[in-house]
Formats: C-alpha cells, structure tokens, sequence
C-alpha cells in the first residue's frame, strides 16, 4: 500500500474509534439504553480485512458490530438511528445495536448469540457455490465462540461441502471477564481450524498492513480455491465487554502494554517516520471524524421511531 | 386434474421432486436423504436409504448428490447452513429425521431462522423449509416419538404445518416450498403409509387455512395431525348415537386458523381438542384459550382437551395406547360434554 | 427469623450462599459466574464479574474456585457435565446467562435432563437446578429478552420457577436446590434490583404453590413473573374504581397451582391473565384452558389474556414499551371486561 | 490372559451374540414391535473393554447398548423383559430397547440421541473427581458422534476440567447408510481427541485381546491421572442400522471381508491353535448360550406389562 492508501485506511480506522468513543460517552449519559459493546483497539482488523472483499460478498458479525459495519461502508448516520432506535435506522430500529446488518451489502447480520452467526456465514457461501456466482462469505467472531457446538459444526460444514468462507476470530484476550489464559485450552484458536484442514494463519491484529495483506491473500485464496479458510487476530478489547464493564479482571501493565500498540497509533508513528506525515494531519482527521459522528447522532437522534405497524410487519414476509 | 391413490409418503416425495423440477434452487440436505454417500462407486449404494423413512427415495437418481445431500450428522450445522443458503437466494428443504432432535439445532431454529427477518426490521427473508418427522405409536420411546408442535408455534416468525393426509400433505409441502418464511413441516410417521386421492399436478394449500373434514351440528371435534383421523374415526361411532360432529383439521398450527373453529363452535357450543401432545403450554390449550376469548357467548360447556399425558412418551405397549388419545375416549368424551357429566381429565 | 430488606438479586445470591454452606454437594457453573478467571494472579481479578449482573458475586471468595466454577462457553458441555453430576450425586446449580440462550443447550434439557428420570422408569433422579435470566424491559433486543417460561412448562420431567420478588426468590431457590428434580428457575433481570422483606435464616418455598399477592372479590389477575408487579400497580387504580382485584402470583408454572387459580375465579367470575410473552401455546393459554375446563360454571365472562406480542421483542423503546403489558393496559382490561365490554386483543 | 480367561472372555462374546441373533430372528416375527439396534460383530468392543472398570465407575451408552448392558453384567432376562416392555424389566418397560439402565451399576442410561450421552458421563466423571471418590467414565458412542456440538463441547469440558473419563468411539464403518468414507473427514476420528489434548490411540476392536489389553491400560491411565482419554475402536456393523435395515449401502466384498474377521471366529481360531482348544467346545457353549436367551426370551415374555400409575410415578421424584 502506498502513502495515499495508508492514509486512506487510518481515516476509516480513526473514523470507527470516533463512532465507538461517541458510542462510549454517550452509553455513560442519562438518555442512554441498551447495551453497546465497541470495538475500540480492534479497528485494524476490520480495516485491514472487509475493503478487501466484493460488493456482493457475503458477511456475518457479532454484538461487537460497529467496527464492522463502518468497514463494510454503512453510513454512520443510519447505525447511529439503529442504535437509537429509530426507524431510519438499518433495520428500521427494530434491531438495535447489537444486530446492525444491511441487506444491500450482503451484510447478513449481527449475531447476539456467540457463535450463531457461524453456520450461516458458512450457508451463504455455500450457496454461492451451488449458484456458481463466485461470492465468498466473511465470518466475524471472538476467540470465546471457539466452545461452542456451532463453531464446530460450522467449520466442518464448510471443509466438508467446500464452502468459500473466511473465518476471522478477533482474539482479543477475552471472552467477557475470562482471560484467554483460562479458557484455551490450545495455545491458539488456529489449532481448531486445522483440526478441519482449514488453511489458516495467526496474525498480529493491531498491525493494519499485516492485516490487509494477509487478508487480501486468504480472500483471493478463498475464492480461488472454494475452500474455507481461518484467520486469527490478536488484539485487544480495550473498553471492556460491553461500554460500563469495569475490567477489574485486567492488570494495569497489560492495558499499559496494549495502549502501547494501540493499532492507530501504531499505523501513524509508521506513517510519520516513513513517509514524513505530518502529526497535525491525523489530528485534523480525528477532528474531522468527531465532527462526522457528532453530526450523524444528532442528525439520528431527531428521526421518529418507527410505528407499531412496523414491528408487526417485519414477523412474517407475507402478511398473514 | 388427473388423481389416484398415493401414500402420505409418496405424496411428499412427489411434492418434492415436482418443487425441484420447477425452481433449481430447491436443495434438500439431512441424513441420509440420499443415502450411501460415500460407496456410489458400486450399484445399489446410490440412494440406498432415502431417509429413515424412504421418503426422499428416488430423489438423488433424479436430482444428483449436488441437490440431494447426505449432511453430516450435525443439525446446528447443516440447519445453520440452511439459512444462510436462504438469505443467499437459494430454497433449503432440510430434513431433521426426528422431531425430537430439534433439540440439536434449537438456537439456530429460536434465535436465527425465526429471528433474522424480524430483526431486520423485516427487509430480508428466510425461505427455509425444514421438514421432520412427529408423533407416538411407533414403540420408539422417549426420544422418537415426540410432536413439539407447541413449541415451535410458541416462536414468533416460524409457520408450523402438520398435515393429517397425503392430500393435505402434498398441496401445504409445495406452499412451504414456495413461502418465502421459515417452515417447519411436521410429518406424522404413524401416517406415512395412509393413502388418499393425490392429483399428480402440483397445488398448492393456502398456510393458514384449515380444513372441515367432516359436517356437523352436534359439537365441534378439533383434531392435531393424526388425531384428525382418530376424531373422524370417533364422529362415525357418534353419528349412530345421533350425535353430528364436525370435524375440523387445522393443518396449519402457526399461523392457525382461529376464525374456523369459532365459526364451528358457534354452531355447535361444544369444542373438544384432540392432541396427542402434552398438555402444558400446548396446541390445545392455545386453541381452547382463543375460542374461549373470542366464541365466549357460544360455549353450552366447558372445552376439553383430550391430550397426551403430562410424561414423556412410554416404550411399553398398553402405556403408550394409553398415552395416545383413542377412537373410545373421543367417543366417551364428546357424549359426556353433551350430556353435561363431568369428565375427569386423564393428564 | 429476623428480616430485612433484600434485593432480589441478593436474595438469590443469600440462598446460593446458605445452600452451600449446608451442602457440601452444591456446587455452581456457568459462564463468569465467578470471573477473571485466567487471571487470579492479581488482585481484583477474582471475582471480578459474579455473573453479567452481579448475582453470584462474593462466591468465589467464599468457595473457591472449586464450586463456583467458570465454565467454559459451552451450554451443551456444562449442562450435560451437570446432568451427569447430578446422577453422580452431586446438586449442580448451571447458570445459563440468558433464557435465550437456552437453545444452545436444549437438547440436554429437554431430552436428557427431563427424561433420564423417566426412562429409567423412575428409579434415578436429577437434582440440577438450571438459574437463568428472563423477561424484556432492558433495551437488549430479540436475543436477550425473551421469557421461554411457556417453552419449558410444555416438556414433562422439568420443574419450573419463576419468582416476582426478592422473598419468593430466596425461598423457592432454596427448595430448587433441595429439590430431587431438574429445575429452571428463572430470574427476572428488571427485578434484579426490587427490594423486600427477606428473612435472614434459609427458608424454603415448596415448590408448586401459588400466592394470593392481593386479595380482592371482582376479578382475579394472574401476573406472570414481573407482570405480577404490574398487575398489583393496576390493582392499586382499580381500587379507586371501586373494583377489587385478587392478584395471584403462581411462582411455579410446572407444576402450577391451578387450585388456588380457580377458588378465586369461582369467587370472583372474572379472570385475566398478564405476562409478557408471546401469546401463542403461552403460559397464559395454559392457565386460560385449564380455567375453562375446571371453572366453566362460575366464570361471567371471557377469559382474557393481556401478553406480549406475537413477534420477537423489539429493540426501539416505544416498541418494546408496547411490547410488555402496561399497568393502564391491565386496568383497561379489567374494567372492560367487568363491564362486558368487547376488548381488542393486541396480539 | 490365560486361556481360562479367554474362554471366559468367548463365552461373554457369545452369548451377546446369541442375544443377539434372538433379537434379530424376533424382530422379524409377528409380535415383534420397536426399534432394535444389535451389536453384531463388535461384541469384542464390550466384552474386551466393560470389564476392566469397577463395580462403581460409572458408564454411558446409546440405542445401539445390547452389548454393553450384557458385558457390564446385566441380567439378560430383564433385559429382554425391557425390549418387551414388560415391567420387571431395567426400566420397568418405560424405557425400552434404546433406553437400557442400571443404576445398581452406575450405567447411567443409553442415549437415543446421538452423542447425547457425552457430555453426560463428562460430568459423572467430573462429579467423581469432586468426590475424590477414585471413580471414572466410560462413554460409549459410534462414528457418527464425532460430528455433533455435543461431542466437542463434551471432549473439551472433560479436557478442561480434567474429568477421568475415557471416551470410546465403536467405529464400525457407517453412520446408518453413510459409509465413514464419506461422513470423515479425518483418517480417524481420534485426530479430534488429539485436537483436545487426550491420549488416544486406534485400535483393532475385533481383536479381543488387543482391545483388553489397550482398555485396561487407558482404564488404569485414567484413574490415576484423573485425565480424560479416548480409544477409536475399529469394527463392523454386521447387521445394520437397526434389525430390519435392507443394507444395499453395502458392498457384498466388504461384507466377505468382515465375516472372516468375525471377533467370535478370530478369538477361537487362535484359541485352537494356541491353545488346542476343542472346537467342540465353542459349539457347546454356543447352544448352551441360546437355551440361556432362549429362556430368558421366554421367561420375559410371560412377565406382565407395567400400570399406568408406574408411568405416571416415573415423571418426578416427588410425587407432586
Ligand atoms: C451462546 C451464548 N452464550 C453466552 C453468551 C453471553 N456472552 C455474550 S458475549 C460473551 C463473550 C464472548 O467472547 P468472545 O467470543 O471472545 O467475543 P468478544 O466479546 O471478546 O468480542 C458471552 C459469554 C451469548 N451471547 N451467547
Ligand atoms: C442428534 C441425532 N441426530 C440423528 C439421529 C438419528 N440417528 C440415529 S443413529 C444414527 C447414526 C449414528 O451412527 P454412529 O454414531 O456411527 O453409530 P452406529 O449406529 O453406527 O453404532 C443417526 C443419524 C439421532 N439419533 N440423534
Ligand atoms: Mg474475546
Ligand atoms: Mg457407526
């Protein structure tokens, strides 16, 4: 990638951080509900992984969303009205954050449920296989989904039926206050993928160009091959479980040590050293962003909620 | 339209493949569907099963192992599988051979299938069928004999049809295949070998609507899947006491055709649900607290619910002829609720 | 016994704690319940979570690690290790976070802790407690909000609890642990932090009776859960109408107390029943039908059932404020109802 | 083993197999009713494994649990009263062919539901360790478990929380009609006992004395290390699915094969040769066998079904 790119994909990092810290001082206000669970420490890898992807490429993600959604090029305003509830949200408010999705971008859904979002990714690539259209599916997920039945199963649909899908686990240390430490059993989640003969690979996460070029490498992969492939991102929650969690369960010398490698710091100390960027650029771009995300919640937060009859409609496709 | 007599079997089968004739996307994966997988280099390997059951038999010779796919035996998996397809644009039939194994793919049925549209706030669609297999009388137990049918239709966004004959079977199986929401289609194994008059084209039954199977003035008889024929069964034995019931079939249970029933119970005033599920939070008991909210004013008597019992289902055989509502108790119960005599209930 | 205002919550966390202290053989699993395991090492880290909303929190401090056990994130593997233990002799308290999540586990419960008892022809016995979190009202959205209450009253062989207050809580949670059977007991999370009167000594509830909350002769209310609240909220109005609302408090809804249900229907002539789930084969049709079956005769007018939507639960205030069943609605419910109105139903 | 022992051991075989082919005959007759899964063929599974366990460990099996119930002491007479559903059966009729139990033996049941029995033995083997009763696990499941959630979930509770069970996994070629050929996608199914750390091996499991030998080293391995260890056994469903099953999925060659590998006829064969054992001998206690279950059958037959009131008493243990 060159300069223009770098900076490129640091904007679209510091555009996530931006929503996600609005996001965190906001869930902190008295108008606040819900739950909100950001991203912030873990932009690299949506940034580094879902440009790389097709238009009508399929994705799955989690409850941990934002990030992915602002990649996969959502307008900040309609998550924003997702995430208030209103009907000019991405799914007309009825979802609410933690289920962002966009049908327009093959933008399946948002799984509430850890692992959930598994098979399905792994169906839609499937089916593009059986439709021959060449798509491949990205499958969003955290290093706790690894337990669970449908991660299993998931996975070894796929190898079996050669579905083109590309699984990603974000390992950022925990699984809600469970320290990786505890509940691995291997010393990686990639020992899961190649029990299945899943090509796959463990990646630092917070490295943005190490995250594009191995990413664009296992997407080019995936859909040459029609196979499924697995990678592992390490990075780190830095605001918790969900914005309110206290992270007691975190020593002060690891937060220290993660603040440190920050992946937007890291991506403009590289900028600024190689290509001479000047600081004052990355901070006109922050205060761009602040500006982008302010305008977006205001501009969301004065859209109407949407009405009963919406809600009964969304059930059922037909009307019975 | 020509007809003749086919099996409840034959009928799905035929729904089946004419649905796979007409829409490529239409794929069907489960265990053993086809069959042998795994052997096809020697002859008789190639659908060598069909399902349990051999419902799906023939499909995979017509439809090749690329539309006619033997799953791993993993339900999260492959139902998983199944919706992702459908979001995809493709038409999934899954087969889950047992119902009693839905279990293994509750979340994926609970919280996606059933979910995923409305969360959406309704823009996408699932167009899944999954079909599955119902019902005691079989010897089988605990674990294989189990209806669930009032589980599923607890569940926001799921349709749940469960046809009582080969008819009913074929024309709401080609629906389901068409309908663009998640399906779960139950088939009563106690059924698979009943015939009725099938016209070989494809139909399609409305879901829905449910089905008047027998005329009558006396006292409304709702019947769940087989039960109908044991209601039916039960109306021929009445009709020599002068006793007229009507028979009504709901063949769809989510949506259900309330409106039918109550039209019923307003002729008749007395309602008796036949079911042979458990009783607790059941089909019949939804279907006796509609009517009762809605037909009130109609009502001669209380409704009864003529079910399962509130245990699993028994191996032994007079346990489970006893667990299953019979010919004789439909009898006993409809000319006591007429007489007005007090019934203790079995449950 | 000396008493003092509780939490739910830490009434629930009281009864974990005396039980075991009492029983060497209790013991809990489930995902945070003590939390930052993996990191013990440093202070804070321990006990840093007790459970997403602080339950079981002081626990681990108290037992160690080796009874208050952070399972890994797998439902299916800490339920089935639970049924086993429980064969084994042991009295496991699984939490699972969400009620919604129970599909990930649900084959074990429905299929193996319900049955095992019963397919053995009732010699062995299952004494697993399973905690969970019900019920909307928490901005959480389809995959964190839902009740299922009605979901596990359908499947024999499981008990289920699902208490409205901070008093009921510690005593019918002391008796699920007690209990020989596998019990769901369900929390409310927006009840968590509703305080009452809670003596301090370990008391048991037996499990199965239901509580008259409010004694009244016009009509009798059955609140599910929170919705008992609710409808004591609409109790409180009523009365200045001069309508004099019995509100019943069922506890347990398997088994339910569907005696003490009926004495107050046959007073009063009048039932309602307000819960938030869905309407369809729900807990409120389960009351409803067996209402109608035991207390035709004395009832004036149509049950009612006032519950939550046949939809997933919506994440939009408004909506989800629409959702769950409103202290004006219950009283415009009754009132109509009293007067013979026609009443709409939401769903 | 002497040859008293494998004598022993061949007659224990025997009269499974004797069971066994009562079972098969009576399912084809008039009165037959239910589903009946034999073992046919890997009786030496049972019969080289169940008895090196204590009185007191605790064991799981599935539909497919003649064997086991025989091996593991059980009286054949109630056992076929169960098949029969008659109440002096092991579950007093309720439960059935597929459901056979014992709590007298710590046989905690036999799971209709594939892999179902899994997680369940995890946790008397984990309840064990809890004890510190020196108790272990055996857990008894086919080829096809090895796909469902359950299994993994279950392989890794017992990995994690180091639960002394031993996994046992009857390979015998086919998940009902679909050959392993297919459903593997691993050589062997003990790649994801490996994939979780345990101990494993793959053995013969036609070879009655190998399968003694291995079991009785995993058996002890366990119970002293308190760990979890798995043992793929490899044999042949000679009779099917279930009694009844046409079996066209199967290759007429392959069938030759495994009749000549028949555990029964390889166990005496060597006992012939290395022992001089008089074939007469096995004759004899072969038609010693089938008076036993033909008198068992008979017995069984006469006993009387269970009431209502057993049934209705069997749902809880409270009365309520
Ligand atoms: C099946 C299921 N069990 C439990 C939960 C509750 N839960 C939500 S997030 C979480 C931890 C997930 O950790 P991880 O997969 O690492 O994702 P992260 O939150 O770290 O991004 C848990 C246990 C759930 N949502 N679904
Ligand atoms: C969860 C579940 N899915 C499907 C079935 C239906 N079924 C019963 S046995 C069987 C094949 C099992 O094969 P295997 O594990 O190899 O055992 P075997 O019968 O060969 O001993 C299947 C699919 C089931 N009982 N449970
Ligand atoms: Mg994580
Ligand atoms: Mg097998």
């Amino acid at each position: 990638m060159d300069k223009e790119d770098l900076l490129g994909k640091w904007k679209l990092m510091s555009l996530i951080r931006e929503f996600d810290l609005h996001v965190k001082d906001f869930s902190q206000s008295d108008e606040a509900f819900g739950y909100f669970h950001t991203s912030i420490g873990q932009e690299a890898v949506s940034v580094g992984v879902i440009p790389n992807i097709n238009e009508n490429d399929y994705l799955t993600s989690t409850y941990r969303n934002h990030s992915h959604g602002i990649a996969r090029g959502l307008d900040i305003k309609r998550m924003y009205a997702e995430m208030l509830g209103r009907e000019t949200g991405y799914c007309k408010g009825i979802g609410g954050s933690m289920h962002i999705a966009d049908q327009s971008r093959n933008f399946i859904g948002s799984m509430g449920i850890v692992a959930g979002g598994i098979p399905i990714a792994v169906g839609a690539a499937f089916a593009s296989r059986y439709k021959k259209s060449n798509q491949i599916a990205i499958c969003f997920f955290g290093d706790g989904a690894v337990h669970q039945g449908a991660f299993h199963e998931g996975l070894e649909f796929a190898s079996k039926f050669e579905s083109p899908v590309l699984f990603i686990c974000e390992n950022n240390l925990y699984a809600e206050s469970t320290a990786v430490e505890y509940h691995l059993i291997h010393e990686s989640v990639i020992n899961y993928a190649q029990g299945y003969g899943l090509k796959s690979a463990k990646i630092d996460g917070n490295d943005l160009e190490r995250v594009h070029e191995v990413s664009q490498e296992f997407i080019e992969w995936v859909r040459r091959n029609q196979k499924p492939a697995f990678i592992e991102f390490m990075t780190y929650k830095m605001s918790g479980q969900y914005e309110g969690d206290k992270q007691t369960y975190k020593p002060t010398d690891e937060i220290a040590y993660w603040a440190g490698r920050d992946p937007l710091v890291l991506l403009a100390n590289k900028m600024m050293i190689e290509y001479k960027v000047d600081p004052n650029l990355f901070l006109k771009i922050e205060s761009e962003n602040k500006e982008l995300v302010q305008a977006a919640f205001n501009a969301a937060n004065n859209d109407p909620y949407p009405s009963i009859d919406v809600m009964r409609d969304a059930v059922y496709a037909e009307t019975l | 339209m020509t007809s003749r007599l086919l099996t409840y079997k034959d009928a799905i089968n035929e729904a089946l493949r004419q649905e796979m004739q007409a829409d490529s996307r239409v794929f069907l994966i489960g265990e053993d569907v086809a069959g042998g997988a795994g052997r096809d280099e020697f002859p008789g390997a190639t659908d060598a099963w069909g399902g349990p059951f051999g419902v799906t038999k023939g499909l995979v010779t017509e439809f090749g192992r690329e539309r006619v796919i033997d799953s791993l035996l993993a339900e999260t998996g492959f139902v998983g599988a199944c919706i992702g397809a459908a979001f995809a644009g493709l038409r999934p039939v899954a087969e889950i051979m047992y119902a009693d194994f839905l279990g293994t793919s509750f979340d994926q049925i609970l919280n996606h299938a059933a979910k995923l549209r409305f969360t959406y706030g309704g823009i996408s669609s699932i167009p899944l069928v999954i079909r599955t297999v119902t019902g005691a009388g079989f010897r089988a137990a605990s674990e294989h004999s189990q209806m669930l049918i009032s589980i599923y239709s607890h569940v926001p966004g799921l349709k749940v049809i469960a046809p009582s004959n080969a008819f009913d079977a074929k024309g709401l199986l080609i629906s389901a295949i068409r309908d663009p929401d998640p399906v779960i289609f139950m088939e009563h194994k106690r059924l698979y070998m009943r015939e009725s008059m099938v016209p070989e084209a494809p139909y399609a039954i409305p879901i829905g609507k449910g089905d008047i199977k027998r005329i009558g003035n006396s006292i409304t008889i709702v019947g769940v899947q087989k039960m109908v024929n044991t209601a039916l069964d039960a109306a021929n034995i009445l009709e020599k006491e002068g006793i007229h019931a009507e028979v009504i079939d709901p063949r769809s249970y989510s949506p259900l055709d309330i409106e039918l029933i109550c039209e019923s119970v307003e002729k008749t005033g007395f309602l008796l649900i036949v079911d042979e599920s458990h009783p607790r939070c059941s089909i019949a008991s939804d279907i006796s607290s509609q009517v009762v909210d809605r037909a009130f004013a109609s009502l001669k008597g209380p409704i009864k619910m003529l079910t399962g019992l509130h245990t699993p289902v028994p191996y032994s055989p007079p346990l489970e002829d006893f667990f299953i509502p019979s010919v004789n108790e439909v009898v006993r119960y409809c000319t006591s609720m007429i007489k007005g005599e007090n019934i203790v209930n079995r449950y």
